[in-house]
């Protein structure tokens, strides 16, 4: 099927492109979007339709699975083929879906509870693997569907209908979890910033292998303004491959390392701007990576980094996968084999 | 020379220490009958641990088979002939043995030490407690070592080659070649010549030392069973319904795609699928049995036949996923190798404790297709029945086997593909509404959705475990549509009941008032144990089950029609409860939860009992 | 002076945007009702999405509430009074009301974009559409927006004290005092005084619009419905069923121990028992359900009540940890609010259809006890004795409730902790064998096994989910022994019946030849339509099944001494299979799948049918 | 109960101590141990039985947990209360026990598909909430009870039933993943080393909160000779707190950082004793604890550090649980807070 159409490059590589360029309305369902009004996941579905038609591929070649959670309802308004699955599942699912079609774009979507509290175990094997797909990791630092439980990503103390003297949880940081479970593409956006949503997304998609982007989104119902102190302070740190890290107002502000090794942030003025460290996004080892995810201030979110954390090639489990199976000339070939595999070699006749 | 008596069937038992190859043995000299046109059935038996440890009860493997000149169902109640390597296999068989059973020992273990191991106060050889046997002591291991002297193994290697020397003799009586075990072991130790010519030297010799010892007075010949003509290999329940995938899917001209992880007794049919890639199969061994069964249904989204096999646990971690299966109407094939239960229960023990879960654990109304296999062979055919079902009418499908069945083997006539039934996917490709509208809840006259995949342009669409609204799919939460959905799912599923043969009642006196009926692996002590009832010139019905749900459709009156139903199962009576309920007639439970097949004679005395009762009534 | 009619019974139904507040109102207006000291039963309903747009008919919310001088059951098939506060709650529930219903509607938001918004085309207070209806419309949010002007609110907030407008006059309406809810906001808002201030001038406001204006010419007074003497307060089932465990636990001497995941419609009893962590609770939001279910059943290991509560997709989940906590023989309370399925299903809306799976979804054999409520109270006592089974008995308890029951408040007595019945942990603080042994599987005469909790010296122990020998817990692969222990797990679930009291018929002519069986929350339109058949001159007997298994001892007797026997359901007839299995009886399905209660007139019509045709043969 | 008790420190703080000494023989329990002989577990449990007589605890205050595998079977073998739960799901179970019994000393037994394939999830939850509890992760890199089916730790290409052409999965490094989620004692040792067994067994043990302590353990059946890389080839990088990290012949082999931030390891002698890093476990920022885990050859085992990477404090989940709970001075006040709550606040009385 997909010999003798074109194809795009890396994480889209084998899924056929369309033949005359689509719009964004080309990837917009008619059904009607059921967020409450202010929710952040309409800015990230307003990104992600926009990225599609400069993907290039074909909406019948692109694929959204999701969760359940608010988050997850996002395929039902994606003009594509699309699955809202269970609670947690939908990596080991669209793993599926990649492993058994190569020239499929596959996607996830999923919540902060979706994936790493129910869910946990399948998005880090997928990171593992490295399975050619793109999850979207809508956190919001609450449940939302169910009317606002503390999640995973929670700050400590946080009061809800669960816990209303607080919550005792320490949260996960996504990026560092992603690094641990091996992610070979870690990122970080904000449903605020359209631009630097859209660069990210695209990044994603094209990298080949599972990318996981983690998206700070609001919820203005059961978590209002859990981003204001990040977008308040100044303490959005931009990570740029191959770019100094600095920022803060007038990009005063820079991360060096300090004598014992680790990163911290400090002012550009005392550090000396040759002090501040370029980002390395592409480096095989993780280990830059996950100093930098540590900046992240995951209580209170005065400060975290936001970008591409890392993105490094590593043989994809799913073009391995298949590259181990025998395919065959045609389905007379096929069968065949399959009646040899049958027949086995210890046969008798009667 | 030797005497040569011909008899019908025997059942032999190898046993000894886990690490003695008696597994392979057995399997070696069961293709030994198999070649030579015997019907057999196989029990292998091993120990939970790993590796217990040598020398003790607990540590004992066995292998039994029986073989025969007709066609047979069970590997025996009892062995005739027990082949014992060590005093610990000994200790552990010998009371299964009927007296006057043929008892071959290997005497190099037995010890002081490795006697009082197992608990024997005196070597059970120099007693007269095995009087009532006749006893063949051989220090099989010495003569194995010798055989093998030329060859340069170390004392261990040499030692190990007894199983083989073993088996030469057991094939010396029973009149069995030994030229495919040849063939098998130059295969198999290709890379190793020196351990490839010490197994066929200690081969030889053990057939040799048959033929020229006088220690057996008497030789055994089975004549070939009466069997279709055809290609035939041994095989094990396991690979069957592993095979069984394999052709459903190439029937139904779609890729397979197995989902699974590793849980005892399942977990080759994983291996024997991650082993058929050149026939294009795709596996997956996945983090756990959700992630499992929902990357099968990932893969049946995307056009694939989905498939998972696991066992009781990891059934119970799958059934919220077969709901999404269920609503989603994707085509999924789960199979179940039983074991015994309830929790990690029995792991290596066979049960049919699983129909329950299989018929209703699911929540909400979310019905499945159940489809039990009778033999080892079976699993094939049973499992690519399932497959046409699933695929046809976009519904998850279990399959039930068992331990039992899953390791157990038997002769199978290999079939060509296109003597199996054709399966249509009608995968769907246009728009089957004006103006180009797809519907992928439209329903065709078997109540199966409209299926389209992905890559086919125009028919973009999205499904959920949400309801759905009849026909377009669309997220419905209209309290009438859902009622009508539940019931549309329900109709599909009783549906099936067209793809059912009517149960064919095996009476042939007609005057039976008692039927026996049986599911899934129960099949073959059912049928030997019927066997023994008629030739005691008694009546006796018996049906047997596959389609557990639907059931077939004539089921009710042929229950209605005798004075009394039994049902033998291996758990507490979960079909009975089924056949109760849908039929309202008294189903009388026959139940033994031991972990073991029902055993025939047993069922056989019992099933004489209730007929005499009923005859005096 | 307006006329006072009195009546014995009404229902109205409050309904508006998400964002208006109905629920609160409803559930204010409840209050004001029950310290009268009527009965009553309320249903609130709301969208699925967590906020709909706004002025649409998928955003309306809307809170129904029976009350009445007698007892009652249901919250009534159709509302008598529709408060409807714009016009997408008029339209999503006009149909509903009958011929001559009374609508109160705030005209406020009847402008053309809005009508439009939800159809109409033109406005239907102005046409004579609704002149079949009693109807009373006026500008709500004016009035309301006038009466807190003193207070400084911007217009917003001030608009939002329409719905304390609409309950002052309804409260006036209705003959309530509202000086509860007056001290209810005076707590509630206690912190924020302008906000407080306004909502009780906005109440006194409506109130006053009643008593002064001659809008309305008729006012209606309900007596109070007798009852037992005592403290009421209104409930819903979650909460009732949250206090089940607490108190179940207390009357234990147990630590109570809840592992929970959110899930709609079970996250209240989670969020309710977070909130009892003063009365010495301990609650655990897991990451998933099955580890909610695991840390419960390791609480309980460790000496507490373990207890979950979750909805159909997390009971699938815990199927797996079930089957352990059976095998494991340990104490644990599962608490399921059913919800539409199958899978994700219709997760707001009510349905009985996880029967099936709570008796039979586990592998292996795994019985446990099933318990269903009849009433939101009523999951108070439901769970209570779910408690006492679970921790005399040494089993893990099933608790049916759904979201009907869940989210449906009614009035309930609050019991003395020491009225509820003794519950007697006997755990064990000494060897029970000679010589300081400990047997964990020692069974008492209930079967109950002789449970020890870590800290205890010389009762050290190693449980698991393999197999036990009898009496010692050590792990078995015995054949004989497991047949053993399977009947026994088996036989001491059986047993329990001796806790279930036998059911009694409520058949008042004993005439009936029709018998109608429900279970759980049918039980009020069951009791409803029966009232209503009865009232017809028709004779028909009803019982109302608690105990689902065991099912309670004479049960077989009273179904066989009906002509017919008719099980209404939410669901394809589940228990309906349950009972033709176990007695043999054609009882028939009554099944309603919509995700809403039996409609209790419906019902009765049905009844009534079933009634004649038996009495026409 | 535990009032009138002498208590220990730290991790066994609230744990009763035995008034007269206990010996490793009080701590084994009569069964039969059932490993393959040459196990891996066997050192282990035996190094397990030998700290408890010096953790002081009594035997009935020790519970050990364990999922399913062959080392699963370890609670059978200590004289303890203990309870041998299902695939994967140890974790959670003992996280109950945890919560429950501050009076327990609580210890999970899981392997590597059971911690890390099926019970990922809750291994990760277990160490972003700090429970305190110890878990043993016998790491023997393949799925021994149900007779060698690669795991989520064997390296890439491994032949096995369930990967007859070689898995294509990228293996797990338990240390990175355990970090990634926030851990906070971290550790790792070997079966074939008793001396430093028992030392990372007895500081995981009296770390309060999780400690997750991966064993490298011999499967001598389905993956024999799994560490013999590593114990071949002086690969092994002992991290002791305080000290240079130095190591192979004669310490020849160091730790140092790169310019460019990341650490490597290189020959003592070229980089200069000086620029060996000095190993710091109780850190706050576990930058440092995971870019030595990198250090790890996850594939071949030619190189792997062990010991301590990480053991700082931070509050503990259950500790904190507990003590938003009411607890009451006898019976009679705990019975008139149930009958409050019951009441709640909106009575009437009819
Ligand atoms: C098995 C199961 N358990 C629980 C739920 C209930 N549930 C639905 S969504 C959700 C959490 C949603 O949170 P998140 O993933 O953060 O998504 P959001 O709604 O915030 O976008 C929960 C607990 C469910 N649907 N299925
Ligand atoms: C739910 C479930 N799935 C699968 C299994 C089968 N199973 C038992 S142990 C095991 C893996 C064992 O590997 P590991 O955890 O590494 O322990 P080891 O035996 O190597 O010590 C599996 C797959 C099971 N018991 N339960
Ligand atoms: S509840 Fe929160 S996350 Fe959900 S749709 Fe509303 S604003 Fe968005
Ligand atoms: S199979 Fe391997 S891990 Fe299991 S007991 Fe044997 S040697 Fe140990
Ligand atoms: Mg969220
Ligand atoms: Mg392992």
């Amino acid at each position: 099927m997909t010999a003798t159409i074109p194809t795009a490059k890396s994480g889209l590589a084998g899924v056929p492109l369309a033949l005359s360029p689509l719009t964004r309305k080309d990837f917009t369902s008619p059904a009607e979007v059921r967020w409450c009004p202010g929710c952040g996941d309409y800015p990230v579905l307003a990104a992600f339709q926009g990225i599609l038609p400069d993907l290039g591929i074909r909406n019948e070649n692109l694929v959204v699975v999701s969760g359940i959670g608010c988050s997850s309802r996002f395929p039902y308004y994606v003009e594509s083929y699309g699955m809202h699955t269970l609670h947690g599942r939908a990596p080991a699912i669209a793993s599926g879906v990649a492993m058994s079609r190569p020239d499929l774009a596959v996607f996830v979507v999923t919540g902060d509870g979706d994936a790493l509290s129910i869910g946990g175990n399948h998005l880090i094997h997928a990171l593992r693997r490295n399975i050619n797909m793109t999850i979207l990791l809508f956190n919001n630092r609450i449940y939302g569907l169910t009317k606002g439980q503390y999640s995973p990503t929670s700050e400590q103390g946080k009061v809800t209908k669960s816990s209303p003297q607080g919550s005792v949880d320490h949260p996960f940081n996504p990026v560092s979890l992603a690094l641990g479970a091996e992610g070979t593409f870690v990122a970080r956006t904000i449903d605020s910033n359209r631009a630097h949503l859209t660069e990210v997304l695209k990044a994603a998609a094209n990298h080949r292998g599972t990318s996981l982007v983690e998206i700070y989104q609001n919820c203005v119902i059961f978590n209002d303004g859990a981003f204001d102190p990040l977008k308040a302070s100044d303490g959005m740190i931009k990570l740029v491959h191959g770019e100094p890290i600095i920022f803060g107002a007038d990009g005063s502000m820079g991360v060096t390392r300090l004598a014992d090794g680790t990163l911290k942030v400090a002012p550009v003025a005392e550090i000396g701007a040759e002090n501040v460290i370029v980002h390395d996004a592409h480096g095989d080892d993780p280990q830059l990576a996950f100093a930098l995810a540590q900046l992240t201030d995951s209580n209170n979110l005065g400060m975290a980094p936001i970008g591409i954390f890392r993105d490094v090639d590593r043989p994809v489990y799913d073009d391995m996968a298949r590259a181990q199976i025998t395919t065959f000339a045609d389905e007379s070939a096929k069968l065949k084999a399959v009646s040899d595999l049958l027949k086995g070699r210890d046969t008798w006749e009667l | 020379m030797t005497q040569v008596n011909t008899i019908d069937h025997v059942v032999i038992r190898f046993s000894g220490d886990s690490g003695d190859g008696m597994q392979l043995t057995g399997d070696r000299f069961t293709q030994d009958n198999a070649v030579a046109g015997n019907d057999f059935v196989t029990l292998p038996d091993y120990p939970a641990e790993i590796r217990a440890p040598a020398g003790t009860v607990a540590g004992v493997s066995s292998f039994q088979l029986h073989f025969a000149d007709y066609d047979i169902h069970t590997p025996g109640d009892h062995p005739d002939v027990l082949v014992a390597m060590n005093p610990a296999a000994l200790k552990a068989n010998l009371a299964d043995l009927p007296v006057g059973g043929i008892v071959i020992v290997d005497t190099a273990d037995f010890t002081p030490r490795a006697l009082s191991k197992v608990g024997y106060a005196e070597n059970p050889l120099e007693e007269d407690r095995l009087a009532q046997y006749q006893v063949h002591a051989f220090d099989l291991t010495a003569a194995a070592t010798a055989a093998v002297e030329p060859y340069g193994l170390s004392r261990k290697d040499a030692s190990r080659t007894k199983n083989m020397y073993a088996l030469g003799l057991v094939d010396w009586l029973y009149s069995r070649s030994i030229d495919q075990t040849v063939t098998f072991l130059t295969t198999k130790f290709a890379k190793k010549p020196a351990i490839r010519d010490a197994n066929i030297a200690a081969l030889k010799a053990g057939y040799n030392f048959g033929e020229t010892s006088e220690a057996f007075a008497v030789r055994y010949e089975i004549a070939a069973a009466p069997a279709k003509a055809g290609t035939y290999r041994q095989i094990t329940g396991n690979r069957a319904a592993a095979y069984g995938l394999v052709a459903g899917a190439a029937r139904a001209g779609l890729p397979l795609y197995l989902g699974a992880y590793p849980i005892t007794p399942a977990s080759e049919v994983l291996h024997y699928l991650s082993d058929a890639k050149r026939a294009g199969v795709m596996t997956y061994q996945a983090e756990d049995e959700i992630a499992a069964v929902g990357a099968a249904v990932g893969a049946s989204f995307a056009g694939c036949l989905g498939a998972t096999s696991t066992s009781g646990p990891g059934l119970a971690l799958k059934a919220e996923m077969l709901g999404l299966a269920v609503i989603a109407e994707l085509p999924l094939v789960v199979i179940d190798v039983q074991r015994g239960g309830p929790s990690t229960g029995l792991p290596t023990k066979t049960e049919q404790s699983d129909l329950n879960i299989a018929l209703f654990g699911r929540h909400g109304e979310a019905p499945m297709p159940v489809i039990a296999a009778q033999s080892p062979a079976d699993c094939f055919a049973a499992t690519f029945e399932a497959c046409k079902i699933a695929v046809e009418y976009r519904t998850p499908v279990l399959v039930l086997t068992d331990g039992y069945l899953g390791n157990g083997a038997e002769p199978w006539r290999v079939p060509e593909l296109d003597e199996l039934a054709e399966i249509e996917p009608n995968i769907i490709t246009e728009p089957n509404q004006p103006d180009g509208v797809y519907w992928p809840y439209a329903r065709d006259e078997k109540g199966a959705r409209a299926w389209a995949i992905p890559g086919t342009p125009g028919l973009t669409h999205r499904i959920g475990g949400l309801e759905k609204a009849a026909n377009t799919g669309a997220v419905s939460y209209d309290n009438d549509n859902h009622e009508v959905m539940v019931r549309a799912r329900a109709a599909k599923i009783d549906g099936i009941v067209r793809e059912v043969p009517d149960v064919v009642v095996d009476d042939p006196s007609g005057a039976a008032k008692v039927l026996v009926v049986g599911w899934g692996s129960t099949f073959g002590p059912i049928q030997s144990a019927v066997r023994l009832v008629r030739q005691s010139d008694r009546d006796l019905a018996t049906i047997h089950l596959r389609y557990l749900n639907p059931l077939p459709a004539n089921l009710g009156e042929v229950l209605a029609s005798y004075d009394r139903v039994v049902v033998p199962e291996m758990n507490l009576g979960q079909l009975a409860m089924w056949l109760r309920a849908k039929y309202l007639i008294n189903v009388e439970s026959y139940s033994r939860v031991r972990g073991l097949p029902l055993r025939q004679s047993e069922l056989a005395d019992d099933l004489n009992a209730i007929i005499d009762e009923e005859a005096a009534k």
